[in-house]
């Protein structure tokens, strides 16, 4: 079967949504696991953005969560306060899982989307938070997109730009942050999970012809690797619904 | 604000009258969505200086205004156009040279900003950003700020819930309001008066426009006073706060209009390409822009088909079958 | 809060459902417009007891859970109904009486109140009421307040601006949140999940049905999955915030309805007077109300030319021609 | 000429009302002193309800701020939110006045629309601020109709719902509200201003056919009346346009 790596981990990131699930929306490959989920396997499923777009019908896709794509046949479009709100309110929050990128990311989930090197001296400047933050902030899980390299991995972030569990079990709590954080972290390479206890990341799974080392040779940090096991391979049904009905012009994949 | 009155004019006169080097300015729109980018263009040809530039993510009209160096000092959320520049390539080397001052906030509290000074109030409060970064470090240190009495001493505020554990929260974050000298919008459709018709998302242009000192609007569509009256519903903004309403067809060119017609994927994948070389660039501000009279002029040397291929479908809203894949330009 | 599904129920079935006895409990609408009075008459039909009510200036529906002694709280900004009532009778009379514990605040804070529940922050921020007695006196002793868990252990609470004089604003008052157990609201236009169309003004409802653990929603038109999105500018409230969907056409009389039917002058005068009189009062609850098996019921006793004479013409929205002057039931 | 002392109070309210001014109202009188002034002296003035429309056509007179007559060819319909936010709103509440009116009034404007008695145990109960309090504390000046009644102009009121000047000239600075307050009170005898330098109330004007004598006598407290001229009566125009273009079918008057 052949696959390219990006639609391994959209399909595998739209494993993850549920039908109950109100799915945030960044740009790019996570706009399309979303739009995958909702045809694969979460029909039921929202998909929504911080610009304001409840329930888009997305019959083509955006290149942007301003495009006006987003805009076509949602159950309402109101603007970015509508939707922060939404994550942040207390009832509607619960339901909603964020997907997040980054530059780099730590043990605790925590990511850096903003500079590499000194705040006030960057190296590289990124765009910054976005409403990566508030999402990261706010919504009860969160599933992050990031590619397997040590310089992403990081002991350290330059800047914490979006919090996952912060400094461990009780970093949360202690920031005064509702509950929630990262859930799952999607790779060209595997996918991760927090422990319940330690709230550290763990690898769950590695794509079929990776290992467990290689993924650990592409980290700055040694996660545990015990509980990893092969993810399944994309189905030959999750990769037509994928390309026809997702992206058929390739703008993504 | 001024209350009554026609308030159209040309968008020179507008600009001229109202945005002065130095003034603290916010733009409408989000990445590549409803920029108001004749207004950026014109600021950019009238040669003005030292703009302090509020954004969360407007995305292209941010990264030409601070490409053409109008701009000493940033305050925004998100420096990017999508897919076309996830990080916006002129943004980047300022903020890596230092030619710019930047301080990071997030989309909500940037939002959260101009909504604390539409309403009046010195902060909202909010749960984003505790234990981040974004209240650790300050892009615009504290003597900076008490020197400048248009900024507050603060950038954020933590504060413990004085309602005790009222809703199970302990803590929140304050951001502090927001109200710029001008704020431009454009929008689909407006009056002689400024009362605005916003189809579509709104993003946080409502907010910005009632935050403002000034607000100058420009639009696809210019009606008469009565028009807008018969579905007063639709209209998010009125005109007590409105000062200049401007004509501009096509305003948020490269950028979308709802409903009127799509982003220009040649347009921005050509300015992403240019922005990454400076000599490149400079070529571009040269002739695509300075050496323009106008939008319009800058409209027709791109030629009828290119704006025919943008133009969005009556019921979509967008362009059905523009080709975005690959975009070139010829 | 629901996500998804066919939300579609009975009047009955939603209260019974939802409302139960000592609910926290709002209600959308002003004074005499778009109050969701079936779901009002409802409730006391079904005998529900020790509400604690959050009103702003809810007008009609307030007044009538008030006298038919469905509550022991309430927080409330204004008990009137414009010129029928400029104070509501059978609020002023339980008042009087120490019927039932109240708290003041302001329209705006009311408000703030349910946009604070709706933005998911523990409190917001206003100018109003400093230096008055809406700070100073409380309805609710702090005792109370401690007791209940359901309530902010402070009233309201004044801060020294953080920012020092940001905005030239010395010093605000925060206003604590407002979660309702269950808001229930009347519109226009629902569909089966709950996506809302509010024509004409939108008062509080939106805060109100997003401040909500629980949302019912009655409605004139009941439409199907499709039609509300074709336009979605016009959509208030998306599904998401929705657990019940009833359709109940003439769901806000005798209140308003914007666009559908006016006010009854001659009910809300007739209920005035009667208001007034202990027995009268009585009499009206034990015929008009409880003694009715539904709304439809209630409707059908008043005849087809009572809401002939109400209904709302297509241009204005409001019924022209309807004579308020003297209004008489006959 | 033939006039209502009703009619009387409505035109010189109307008389107050200037172009460049955005007109808030309430439910009565306020309402038609604002249909006046529109009608009469000028039609520029902006109407506009705490209800959220702004700029209502107002073809037929409303019987409570929520209204639909109000909604009916606004320049926006919105919410409470928007409108209590343009009143607190730095750039317009400058060119906002509010009318009012209130069960009870002080030397400095204050009132009182919650209760007569103690607040625990009222002999009266009142409707409450609604938006009364909002409106004062927010906006630039404030008109206000009272009857002249020596119960209701009060040496101390039983409640303070809405704040005029507090208790004197810096009054209004101490507690943080922004500047503003009382400009005019008009009653069915007079008009009272206040003064710039004491903010107490003072005596403006009387009725044709009134005293300053009868005035004071019906007030609890004592106003310079030194500054007092008798009020010019409606003219016939005034009158025509008040009752054949405000109100013809008396609903108010």
């Amino acid at each position: 079967m052949d696959y390219t790596l990006k639609e391994m981990m959209t399909i595998v990131a739209a494993r993850e949504i549920r039908n109950s699930d109100i799915v945030f929306c960044g740009t790019g490959i996570s706009m399309l696991a979303a739009m995958a989920a909702k045809n694969i396997n979460a029909p039921q499923s929202v998909i929504f953005f911080e610009t304001g777009a409840i329930d888009s019908r997305l019959e083509d896709l955006p290149l942007a969560v301003g495009d006006s794509r987003i805009m076509y046949q949602t159950s309402s479009n109101g603007g970015l306060l509508d939707s922060f709100a939404t994550m942040q309110n207390r009832f509607t929050r619960k339901h909603i899982v964020g997907i997040l990128g980054a530059a780099q990311i730590d043990i605790y989930g925590n990511l850096n989307s903003t500079v590499i090197g000194d705040y006030d001296e960057p190296e590289v400047r990124f765009s910054g938070s976005g409403g990566a933050c508030d999402v990261a902030s706010f919504v009860s899980r969160t599933i992050i997109f990031m590619k397997q390299e040590k310089r992403k991995f990081k002991k350290r972030l330059d800047y914490l730009t979006s919090p996952g569990y912060l400094n461990g079990p009780d970093g949360r709590e202690k920031a005064g942050l509702p509950k929630g954080g990262p859930d799952r972290v999607i790779t060209d390479m595997g996918i991760m999970g927090f422990d319940d206890h330690t709230r550290q990341m763990f690898l769950k799974g590695y794509y079929p012809g990776i290992t467990p080392e290689l993924i650990l040779e592409n980290m700055e940090f040694k996660i545990d690797t015990s509980r990893a096991k092969e993810v399944m391979a994309p189905t030959p049904d999750e990769l037509e619904l994928l390309r026809e009905k997702c992206d058929p012009l390739h703008l993504i994949l | 604000m001024k209350i009554n009155g026609n308030k159209v004019t040309s968008l020179h006169d507008a600009i001229k009258a109202h945005v002065k080097d130095g003034c603290h300015l916010s733009i409408g729109g989000f990445t590549i969505n409803r920029n108001p980018m004749a207004a950026v263009y014109e600021i950019i040809r009238q040669g003005i200086r030292n703009l302090h530039l509020y954004a969360h993510s407007n995305g292209q009209g941010i990264d030409e205004l601070v490409g053409a160096k109008t701009a000493s000092c940033l305050e925004i959320a998100y420096g990017g156009t999508g897919r076309f520049a996830s990080t916006c390539i002129r943004f980047r080397k300022a903020v890596e040279k230092k030619q710019i001052k930047i301080e990071d906030y997030s989309n909500y509290q940037m939002t959260l900003r101009f909504l604390a000074g539409a309403m009046g109030v010195p902060f909202l409060p909010t749960r984003s950003s505790l234990g981040t970064d974004i209240i650790k470090k300050w892009g615009f240190p504290v003597e900076f700020r008490q020197k400048n009495s248009r900024l507050p001493d603060r950038k954020l505020v933590e504060l413990e819930n004085p309602f005790g554990a009222w809703c199970d929260i302990k803590k929140v974050v304050l951001v502090p309001a927001v109200n710029p000298d001008v704020t431009i919008i454009h929008v689909q459709k407006a009056d002689f008066r400024g009362n605005c018709r916003i189809e579509g998302l709104t993003f946080a242009d409502v907010e910005q426009a009632k935050a403002a000192k000034i607000l100058i609007i420009t639009c696809e569509d210019l009606l008469d006073d009565d028009y807008l009256k018969n579905m007063p519903d639709r209209n998010q903004i009125p005109f007590i706060h409105a000062n200049a309403v401007v004509h501009v067809p096509y305003g948020a060119y490269p950028t979308a209009c709802y409903r009127y017609y799509d982003y220009d994927p040649i347009y921005l994948k050509a300015y992403a390409e240019k922005a990454k070389d400076d000599k490149q660039y400079h070529s571009y501000l040269e002739n695509t822009i300075l050496n323009k009279k106008s939008h319009r002029d800058l409209l027709d040397s791109l030629g009828r088909e290119r704006l025919e291929m943008i133009s969005a479908d009556k019921n979509r809203g967008y362009a059905k079958n523009l080709d975005r894949r690959n975009p070139v330009e010829t």
